[in-house]
C-alpha cells in the first residue's frame, strides 16, 4: 500500500497548492488595470453609462466578494467573457486547446528525441569532442530567445526558402481539418487515415514545433547527462559490463532506464517551459492556441482570458506535476512497492 | 608451474591520470590462477586489488588506462583482442561479483530477468528456457521460494540474497575463471561464511577456478589454496596459504599475519604500521620502503624482483634476498 | 575504509601548487573563462557606456535613417537614425540591472523568508512553504507575464516580477540547509559553549549555501536577460525612453521583411551571447564548485 | 517568376547575407490564382459581435458591412488617374435597402421606398415590417445605437417610426434636420435591416431583442453570410447567389487572423495572402516596400482620419493657450508626412479634415517656426525646462515615429518629453481618465459631417472622447444651435466659426490626415472606399 500512501500525501499538498494559486491570480487580475467596463462600453458613451455597467459586472463589490464570485464561477466552468470574441472565454479555450495542445506534444517529442541522445552520447563521451559539442548546442538552445529563433526561422524557412508552410494555422489552406477525436489533427487524420491532412498538419507543425523544442531540448540532455555520468559509474552498469552485456544494451537500457527517472522528475520543469514558451511561440507563428490568445488579449486588455489562461496554466502545471510525481512512484519499483 | 594457469597475469600496469599526474594503481603486477584453485589477492584498501580485477575484465575506465603487461587467458592476451570477442569472454568464461551486491543489481529490473536475460545472452536460450534455467539457479545458490523471489526487485532482497542472486548470475555459464570482489564485504558474520561456503562449494562442482579478492586473511586462510598479496599496487609475495601463514617472508606479509585478530574472523584488521605511500609519482623503489623496518637504501633505488624461499612461495624483497629479514 | 573501486583520490597528496590547480581548471573549463570573460567585458561597457558608445543612444538623425552597417554606424541604425551599437551599449546597463537586481532582490527575499521558515519552523514553516508552492505552481515566465501585466511595464516592476518567480529557488535552498544544520551534532554542541544561534547559523550556512547560490544565481541572470526579452515581445517589456536588447529585437523583428534586418539580429545577438555566457559561466562554476568533481581527472 | 522576384528583392536589401542562402528560390510556393473565387485576407482582429446595434471591434464592423445592407449607401465614382479604385464623395448617395426615399415637412420626416423583391438569406422579404422592427431594435436594444439614434435622427420613440404601407416607412424626427445628416446617418452600417423572424424565437423576457443570441449571429440581408468563425484563426464568407447587387466574383472570402505585422508583411510578400485589411492594417513604412514589386499594387485615396497630438488642458502648462500655440508651431509636420507617413498621408490644417464639408484649410496659422514658439514659450512664462510625458499607442508605428520627430522638436523649445507606450487599452483608460499629458490620439468619423466630428472632440459635455478635456462654452453654443441647423449655408459658415474657435484655442497639435491604403495582389480592382473606412468585398474583382 506503498503507492496508495505516496498517492494521498502529494495529493493533500495538491489542494493548498491550488487555492493558493486561485488567490494569486485573483489578485493580479484585480489590480490589472484597464477597466472592464470602459472597454466594453466603448468611447461614445457616458460615464453613467460606465458606471452602470461597472455595477452590472459587479466590479463595485468589495474584493473578498468578487473573489468568492470569481472561485464559484471558476468551480461551474465559468471563466466569465471574452471581450475580443465576444464568446465565454471556456468556449474560447475548448476550440483552442487542442492547438496547444498538439503544438506542446510535438514540441516534448521533438525535445526528448534530440535531448536524450544527445545526453547520452555527452555522458558516454564525456570531455570528448562530441561533448563539449552537445552542451554548447544546448546551451544554445537555452541562450536563444524563443521569438527570435522563431522569427528567424520563419524568415528563412517561409519567405527565403519556401520550405515552410506561411504561418497561417494549423492546416494548409483549402484543407478541411479531420474528423474531429482528440481534436490533436495529427492524431486525428492518422486516426482516420486521412493522408492529406496529416500531411499538411505535419508541415504546418513542423517550424512552430522545432522552435520550441529546441528551447526546451537543453535541460532534458543536461539531465540525462547528468544521470547518464553517475550511473555509468554506478556499480550495476559495472556489473553489467562485467556481465558482458553489448555495449548498446548497457547503455541504452540498463543505464538509460535508469537515467531517464530522474528525468521523468525534470519534466515537469519542462512542461512548465513548454507552457511559457508556447505562449511566445503561438504568437510568432499565429498558432491558434491558447498562449497567443491570452498575449493577444494582453494587447486588448481583455482580463478575462489572461485570468483565464494564468490560472489554467497553473492548474495544468500542478495537475501535470502531480501526474509526473504518480507515474514516477508507478515506474520506480522502489516507490512502488515500499 | 605445475598445474595449467585459467589466466596468467604478467607484468601488469594500470595508471590513472589526475590534475596533478599520473597515478600508478597497479605496478608490474604478475600472479596466475590455477585451473580448479582459489587464488586469494589480499591487501590492504587502496593497494590495486580491484583495479588488478577490473583490468582482467579489461573494464578500466578513463581516466584509468593499462599501461603494460599482459593477461594471458587461453592463451591468449586479454589486452589486445578485439572488443567485440572480449564480449563473449565477460560474463561468459570469466565472470566478476562485486563487493556491493546490493547495489551491483539493476534496480529496475526483476531479479529473475535479470539472471534469465544472461542465459538468452550467453547461451542463447528462449526466454522461456532462460526463465527455467534461472529459477534452477536462483534455487541452486539457495534462494527460498525462487518464482516468488524471481519477480521481485533488489531493494526487496537482503544484501546475503543480493549476493547470492549476483553468484547465480556469475555461474550461469559455467565461467572458468570467477573474479569474486571481497564478496562479503558488508554482511554479517555467519551470511559471509555461508556466501563463502556456497563459492567453494559451487566453485568445486563447476570447475571454475576463483579469484578471491579481499583484505582478510582470515578469509583466505579458510577458503583459497594460494594467495597473492598486493602493496601499494605491486605484488609483494605468493605463496600457497599453509607457507605463507607458517613463514610469512615480506615485511609486509608479516605486518598482516600478525595483525590478524586470534579468535574470531572479524573482517577489520589491525593497521599495518605506517600509511599506503602516495601513488601519484611514486619513488622507482619498492614501495614499501617507507613503512619496512629493514629498509636500505637499494629499497628506494631499485624494485625487488620475485624471489622463490620456498617451492611455490615467491617474494619481492631485498631483505629477503640478503636474508636479514631472517633475523627478526 | 574504502576500496580503491571509488576513485584512487584518497591516495592524492597535494603535489602541485594551487595556482597551477586553478589554471589546470580553466584550461580543462576554456569555454567557462571565455564566458566569463564576455561578462566582465559587458559589465565595463555597460558601466562605461557614456564613454565607448560612440554616439548618443537617443541621438536622432533622420537624415541617417535605417542604414546598414558601414564605417559611421558600426551595426546600422534604426528608422530615428539612432546608432545602432550605442543603443546596444546603452541597453546593456538596463539588462545588466535588471539582471543582476532581479537576482539580488530575489536572493535577499528568498535568504530572509527561509531563515523565518527554517527558524520557526512548525506552523510558520508549513504557511510559507505552501506560499511557496502556490507561486511555484506558476512557469516562471507565466508569473512574471502576469505581475507585469498587473503592474504595468517599468524597469522596476519588471525587476520585481522576474525576482519574485526567483525567490522560491532561494528560499527553499536556505531553509533545508537550516534545517540540515540544526540537526548537526556540533551545531549543538557549539551552542552549549555559547556561541549565538545566528552565528552558528552564519559560520556554517555560509559555506555550505554559497556554493549552489552562487551557481544559481549565474543561471538565473540568463533566464532574466530571457524573461524580459520575451516580455518585450508581447508588449509587456521596458518602455521608451529606456531600451532593452529585448525591446529592441522585438522593434526591430518589424523590419526584417523589409529588409532592415540588422535592427533584428544584433541586438537578439547580444542577449544569446549573455544568455550563453551565464549559462556557460554557471555550468562551469557547478563544476568548479561541486565538491563531488573536484579533483577528478 | 514570383519567387525568383522575391530573391532579387532579398537581395537588394539585405545585401551579403543573402548571398549565402540564395541557392533555393525554387521552392517557392506562390499561388497562381487568377480568376479564382477566393479571396484570402490578412487581419488583426477578432469579431466580438455581429449584433449591429453595439459598440464593437474593428473585426465585428468589417464583417457586418458585408453581411447587411445599410438602409442608404454612400456612392462611390472611380478615383481620377488611380486604376480600379472608387471612393465616396461626400453629401452623394444611392439606394440601398431603400430604393429611394423623400423628404416631407420640411425635412422633418424621411420617407423611405423600400427596394422591392429584396430578401434575406431565408428567403423572407426585406419590407417595411422588416425595417420597422429593425429600427425599434436599435431604438430600444441594449448597445450603444439607443444613445446615437436619439441624438442625430431626433428619433426616440418606436411610435415616430410608421409603416405606411408593405414597402413604405418613415421616420418622423424631431423637427426638420439637415438632409445629408440623416441620410449619412442612414448609411452607417449600424442602422439596418435585420431579419425579424430570426431574432424573435430567440428573445426571453429578460432579452426581449436577442441580444445574447444576436451577438454571435448574423441575420443581415447583405450580399454575404457568414460559414465560420474561429476566433484567433479565421472568418469564412460565402457570397450570396440571391443579393441584389448580384453575384460577387469572390464566392468565398477567407479572413485569416495575424496579429503581427511582420508577419502580414510576410504572408503578403510571399503570395499566402491577397490583400491586408484592418487598422492600421499595414503601416506606411511597410507600405512603401511594395512600391517597386511588381506583382503587388498599391491602392490609396485621401481619407477623413484625424492624427494629433492630444493635450490635456487639466494638466499645466497645458492650459495655457500660448503653450499650446508654441506646440503647434513647434511640430515638424513638413518632416513627419514623408519620413513617418512615407508620402502616405497629408499635413492637417484644421481639426475638420479637408474631405469633409466646412473643412477651411485657411484658418490655421501654424506652420514649423521654431523662434515663434520659443517667443510664444517665454510669453506664456515658462522659463524653466518642463517635463511631461508623450503617451503613444504600442504597435501604432507611425505615432511611435511622430512622437520622436515631436519630442526632438520640443526639447528645443524648452520641454523635457519622455515618450511612454502603452497598450490600447491602457491607452484609452488613461485618456478618459485625463491622465495623459501629452499623446497622440486619432478619430475618425463615418458621418462625414462637420458637427458630428465635433461634437465628440471638442464639446464640454462629451466625455472621454474630448482629450483635452476643453471647455468653452462659446464653442458649445455653435455646436449645440447648429448641430440641427437645416440651413445648409448657415451651417456651414457655423462649421467655419467653430473650427477657427478651436484652431485659434490650439486645442489640437496638428499632426496629419491618413490616406486610406490598401496593399494587394496587382490584379484586383473593384476596390471601393467609403466614409467608413471598412472593406466591401462584393466589388472586388480580378482583371
Amino acid at each position: 500500500m506503498g503507492f496508495f500512501g505516496y498517492f494521498l500525501r502529494r495529493l493533500s499538498l495538491v489542494i493548498p497548492t491550488l487555492l493558493g494559486v486561485t488567490i494569486i491570480t485573483f489578485t493580479l487580475t484585480y489590480v490589472l488595470p484597464g477597466n472592464p467596463a470602459v472597454v466594453k462600453a466603448g468611447p461614445l458613451v457616458s460615464p453613467e453609462v460606465v458606471k452602470e455597467l461597472e455595477k452590472e459586472m459587479g466590479l463595485d463589490q468589495p474584493a473578498w466578494v468578487q473573489y468568492w464570485r470569481y472561485i464559484s464561477g471558476v468551480l461551474r466552468g465559468d471563466l466569465g467573457q471574452s471581450s475580443s470574441t465576444g464568446r465565454p472565454v471556456l468556449e474560447d479555450f475548448r476550440q483552442r486547446l487542442p492547438a496547444t495542445l498538439e503544438l506542446t506534444l510535438a514540441s516534448l517529442l521533438i525535445a526528448l528525441l534530440i535531448g536524450i541522445p544527445l545526453g547520452v552520447q555527452s555522458a558516454v563521451h564525456r570531455d570528448t569532442a562530441i561533448d563539449h559539442i552537445g552542451r554548447i548546442v544546448g546551451v544554445a538552445g537555452v541562450a536563444m530567445p524563443t521569438f527570435w529563433t522563431g522569427l528567424l526561422g520563419l524568415y528563412a524557412f517561409f519567405y527565403l526558402l519556401g520550405v515552410a508552410p506561411p504561418p497561417l494555422g494549423r492546416l494548409g489552406s483549402g484543407i478541411a481539418p479531420p474528423t474531429a477525436i482528440t481534436g490533436l489533427y495529427v492524431v486525428d487524420s492518422l486516426l482516420t487515415g486521412n493522408w492529406k491532412a496529416l500531411g499538411s498538419a505535419l508541415h504546418q507543425l513542423m517550424l512552430p514545433a522545432i522552435t520550441l523544442g529546441l528551447s526546451v531540448m537543453a535541460p532534458i540532455a543536461r539531465m540525462v547527462r547528468s544521470t547518464m555520468l553517475e550511473i555509468l559509474e554506478s556499480d550495476y552498469i559495472k556489473s553489467a559490463w562485467a556481465a558482458g552485456i553489448p555495449r548498446r544494451r548497457v547503455i541504452y537500457g540498463d543505464a538509460l532506464m535508469n537515467a531517464l527517472i530522474p528525468v521523468i522528475t525534470i519534466l515537469g520543469i519542462v512542461f512548465g517551459f513548454l507552457m511559457a514558451g508556447n505562449a511566445v511561440v503561438e504568437s510568432v507563428f499565429a498558432w491558434p492556441g491558447i498562449g497567443n490568445y491570452a498575449i493577444t488579449s494582453l494587447m486588448t486588455k481583455d482580463s478575462g482570458p489572461i485570468q483565464s489562461f494564468v490560472l489554467f496554466v497553473a492548474v495544468l502545471y500542478v495537475v501535470v506535476n502531480f501526474a509526473i510525481d504518480m507515474i514516477y512512484g508507478l515506474i520506480d519499483p522502489r516507490i512502488r512497492l515500499d | 608451474m605445475n598445474a595449467a594457469s585459467v589466466v596468467d597475469v604478467r607484468g601488469l600496469s594500470v595508471r590513472f591520470a589526475s590534475d596533478r599526474g599520473e597515478i600508478e594503481a597497479v605496478d608490474a603486477a604478475s600472479f596466475d590462477v590455477r585451473e580448479g584453485e582459489i587464488l586469494g589477492l589480499v591487501g590492504e584498501s587502496g593497494s590495486g586489488k580491484t583495479v588488478t580485477a577490473t583490468a582482467i575484465l579489461r573494464l578500466i575506465r578513463k581516466p584509468g588506462r593499462q599501461t603494460g603487461g599482459s593477461i594471458l587467458f587461453d592463451g591468449r592476451d586479454l589486452a589486445r583482442i578485439p572488443e567485440d570477442e572480449l564480449q563473449q569472454i565477460r560474463g561468459a568464461k570469466i565472470a566478476m561479483i562485486s563487493q556491493t551486491p546490493r547495489t551491483s543489481l539493476n534496480p529496475l529490473i526483476t531479479v529473475g530477468r535479470q539472471v534469465a536475460r544472461l542465459f538468452q545472452l550467453h547461451a542463447g536460450l528462449s526466454a522461456a528456457d532462460s526463465r527455467k534455467r534461472a529459477l534452477e539457479m536462483l534455487t541452486l545458490v539457495g534462494i527460498p521460494e525462487p518464482e516468488r523471489r524471481a519477480r521481485q526487485y533488489a531493494h526487496q532482497f537482503s544484501g546475503g540474497m543480493c549476493q547470492r542472486v549476483m553468484i547465480a548470475m556469475a555461474l550461469t555459464t559455467s565461467p572458468r575463471l570467477l573474479i569474486a570482489d571481497e564478496p562479503t564485504t558488508g554482511l554479517d558474520v555467519s551470511t559471509a561464511a555461508r556466501i563463502l561456503d556456497l563459492l567453494r562449494d559451487l566453485g568445486a562442482r563447476t570447475g571454475a577456478s576463483i579469484l578471491l579478492i579481499t583484505h582478510d586473511l582470515g578469509v583466505v586462510a579458510t577458503t583459497c589454496q594460494r594467495v597473492a598479496v598486493m602493496h601499494a599496487g605491486q605484488v609483494v609475495e605468493i605463496a600457497p596459504v599453509r607457507s605463507l601463514f607458517r613463514q610469512p617472508a615480506h615485511p609486509y606479509t608479516r605486518a598482516l599475519v600478525r595483525s590478524i585478530p586470534r579468535i574470531d574472523r572479524e573482517i577489520v584488521m589491525e593497521p599495518v604500521p605506517g600509511s599506503v605511500p602516495s601513488l601519484l609519482n611514486p619513488p622507482a623503489g619498492c614501495r614499501y620502503a617507507g613503512r619496512c623496518p629493514w629498509v636500505e637504501d637499494r629499497c628506494r633505488r631499485e624494485k625487488p624482483a620475485m624471489t622463490p624461499v620456498a617451492p611455490e612461495h615467491f617474494v619481492a624483497c631485498f631483505a629477503v634476498e640478503d636474508g636479514r629479514a631472517a633475523a627478526v | 575504509m574504502a576500496d580503491i573501486t571509488e576513485t584512487p583520490i584518497p591516495l592524492l597528496r597535494p603535489a602541485t601548487s594551487t595556482m597551477r590547480l586553478v589554471w589546470l581548471r580553466i584550461r580543462r573549463n576554456w569555454l567557462s573563462a571565455i564566458a566569463l570573460a564576455i561578462i566582465v567585458a559587458m559589465i565595463l561597457v555597460a558601466l562605461g557606456a557614456d564613454w565607448i558608445a560612440p554616439y548618443e543612444p537617443d541621438a536622432t538623425d533622420p537624415d541617417a535613417a535605417l542604414q546598414s552597417m558601414s564605417w559611421h554606424h558600426w551595426l546600422g541604425t534604426d528608422i530615428y537614425g539612432r546608432d545602432l551599437l550605442s543603443r546596444i551599449i546603452h541597453a546593456a546597463r538596463v539588462d545588466l540591472t535588471v539582471a543582476f537586481g532581479a537576482t539580488a532582490v530575489a536572493l535577499a527575499i528568498g535568504s530572509a523568508i527561509g531563515a523565518i521558515a527554517g527558524h520557526y519552523r512548525g506552523l510558520v514553516d508549513l504557511v510559507i512553504m505552501r506560499c511557496v508552492d502556490s507561486v511555484m505552481a506558476f512557469p516562471a515566465f507565466i508569473l512574471a507575464m502576469a505581475i507585469t501585466a498587473a503592474l504595468g511595464n517599468s524597469v522596476g516592476n519588471v525587476l520585481l516580477a522576474i525576482a519574485i518567480t526567483q525567490i522560491p529557488t532561494y528560499l527553499r535552498l536556505i531553509r533545508g540547509e537550516i534545517f540540515r544544520i540544526r540537526e548537526m551534532e556540533y551545531a549543538d554542541a557549539a551552542r552549549v559553549v555559547g556561541n549565538p544561534a545566528w552565528r552558528i547559523m552564519f559560520i556554517h550556512l555560509l559555506p555550505n549555501c554559497l556554493p549552489p547560490i552562487i551557481v544559481q544565481a549565474t543561471l538565473a541572470m540568463g533566464y532574466a536577460l530571457l524573461t524580459m526579452s520575451a516580455l518585450s515581445f508581447i508588449g509587456l517589456g521596458i518602455q521608451p525612453p529606456q531600451s532593452e536588447w529585448g525591446s529592441m529585437t522585438a522593434e526591430g523583428a518589424q523590419y526584417i521583411v523589409t529588409g532592415e534586418w540588422w535592427l533584428f539580429l544584433f541586438p537578439g545577438l547580444a542577449i544569446v551571447i549573455m544568455v550563453l555566457a551565464f549559462n556557460l559561466v554557471g555550468d562551469g562554476l557547478r563544476d568548479f564548485l561541486d565538491p563531488r568533481m573536484r579533483g577528478v581527472r | 517568376m514570383a519567387s525568383r522576384t522575391d530573391r532579387r528583392t532579398f537581395l537588394k536589401l539585405s545585401g551579403a547575407g543573402a548571398a549565402t542562402l540564395g541557392g533555393f528560390g525554387g521552392l517557392s510556393a506562390a499561388r497562381a490564382q487568377a480568376g479564382s473565387s477566393t479571396l484570402t485576407v490578412a487581419w488583426d482582429t477578432d469579431i466580438d459581435s455581429l449584433d449591429p446595434h453595439v459598440f464593437k471591434s474593428v473585426g465585428g464592423y468589417a464583417v457586418q458591412c458585408n453581411l447587411y445592407d445599410p438602409i442608404v449607401g454612400w456612392k462611390v465614382r472611380p478615383v481620377e488617374g488611380a486604376k480600379g479604385v472608387s471612393r465616396s464623395f461626400p453629401n452623394e448617395f444611392e439606394g440601398s435597402i431603400a430604393e429611394s426615399w423623400t423628404f416631407e415637412r420640411d425635412g422633418a420626416t424621411i420617407v423611405l421606398k423600400v427596394r422591392p423583391r429584396m430578401t434575406f438569406p431565408s428567403g423572407r422579404p426585406v419590407d417595411a415590417a422588416a425595417l420597422k422592427y429593425s429600427l425599434d431594435r436599435a431604438l430600444q436594444s441594449p448597445g450603444y445605437m439607443r444613445f446615437i439614434m436619439p441624438r442625430m435622427l431626433r428619433v426616440t420613440k418606436p411610435e415616430e417610426i410608421v409603416v405606411r404601407d408593405p414597402m413604405t416607412i418613415a421616420l418622423d424626427m424631431k423637427g426638420p434636420t439637415p438632409q445629408p445628416m440623416v441620410l449619412n446617418f442612414l448609411s452607417l452600417m449600424t442602422i439596418t435591416a435585420l431579419d425579424p423572424e430570426l431574432i424573435k424565437p430567440n428573445a426571453t423576457e429578460k432579452d426581449p431583442w436577442a441580444a445574447d443570441w444576436a451577438k454571435r449571429n448574423a441575420v443581415g440581408s447583405g450580399p454575404y453570410t457568414l460559414i465560420t468563425n474561429t476566433p484567433g484563426v479565421e472568418v469564412v464568407l460565402e457570397a450570396r447567389k440571391d443579393h441584389w447587387r448580384g453575384t460577387p466574383q469572390f464566392q468565398k472570402i477567407v479572413l485569416k487572423f495575424v496579429p503581427n505585422e511582420a508577419d502580414r508583411v510576410l504572408l503578403l510578400k510571399r503570395k499566402a495572402i491577397d490583400l491586408v485589411i484592418g487598422r492600421p492594417g499595414l503601416s506606411p513604412r511597410n507600405i512603401k516596400t511594395f512600391e517597386n514589386e511588381k506583382d503587388f499594387r498599391i491602392v490609396t485615396v485621401p481619407d477623413t482620419t484625424c492624427h494629433w497630438l492630444a493635450m490635456n488642458q487639466t494638466k499645466k502648462p497645458l492650459d495655457n493657450v500660448k503653450v499650446r500655440q508654441a506646440i503647434n508651431y513647434a511640430i515638424p509636420i513638413a518632416a513627419i508626412v514623408p519620413n513617418v507617413l512615407m508620402g502616405y498621408g497629408s499635413a492637417m490644417k484644421s481639426p475638420v479634415p479637408a474631405l469633409t464639408p466646412g473643412h477651411d484649410a485657411t484658418l490655421s496659422p501654424y506652420k514649423h517656426d521654431l523662434d515663434k514658439a520659443r517667443a510664444l514659450m517665454k510669453e506664456a512664462g515658462v522659463t524653466t525646462p518642463v517635463t511631461l510625458d508623450l503617451a503613444v499607442r504600442i504597435g501604432w508605428q507611425p505615432h511611435e515615429e511622430a512622437a520622436v520627430w515631436i519630442q526632438r522638436e520640443l526639447e528645443k523649445i524648452g520641454f523635457k518629453i519622455n515618450i511612454t507606450r502603452q497598450t490600447d487599452a491602457t491607452f484609452r483608460q488613461l485618456a478618459s481618465k485625463g491622465d495623459m499629458q501629452l499623446s497622440i490620439e486619432t478619430w475618425q468619423s463615418w458621418v462625414n459631417d462637420p458637427f458630428f466630428h465635433m461634437v465628440p472632440l471638442f464639446h464640454s459635455t462629451s466625455k472621454g472622447t474630448n482629450t483635452a478635456f476643453y471647455s468653452n462654452p462659446a464653442l458649445d453654443k455653435i455646436l449645440d444651435e447648429n448641430y440641427h441647423e437645416p440651413n445648409v449655408e448657415k451651417r456651414l459658415a457655423a462649421a467655419k466659426a467653430a473650427q477657427k474657435i478651436v484652431i485659434d484655442d490650439a486645442v489640437w497639435g496638428m499632426l496629419w490626415y491618413d490616406n486610406w491604403t490598401r496593399v494587394m495582389r496587382n490584379d484586383i480592382v473593384g476596390v471601393e472606399k467609403r466614409w467608413d473606412t471598412f472593406d466591401r468585398f462584393t466589388s472586388l474583382k480580378t482583371g
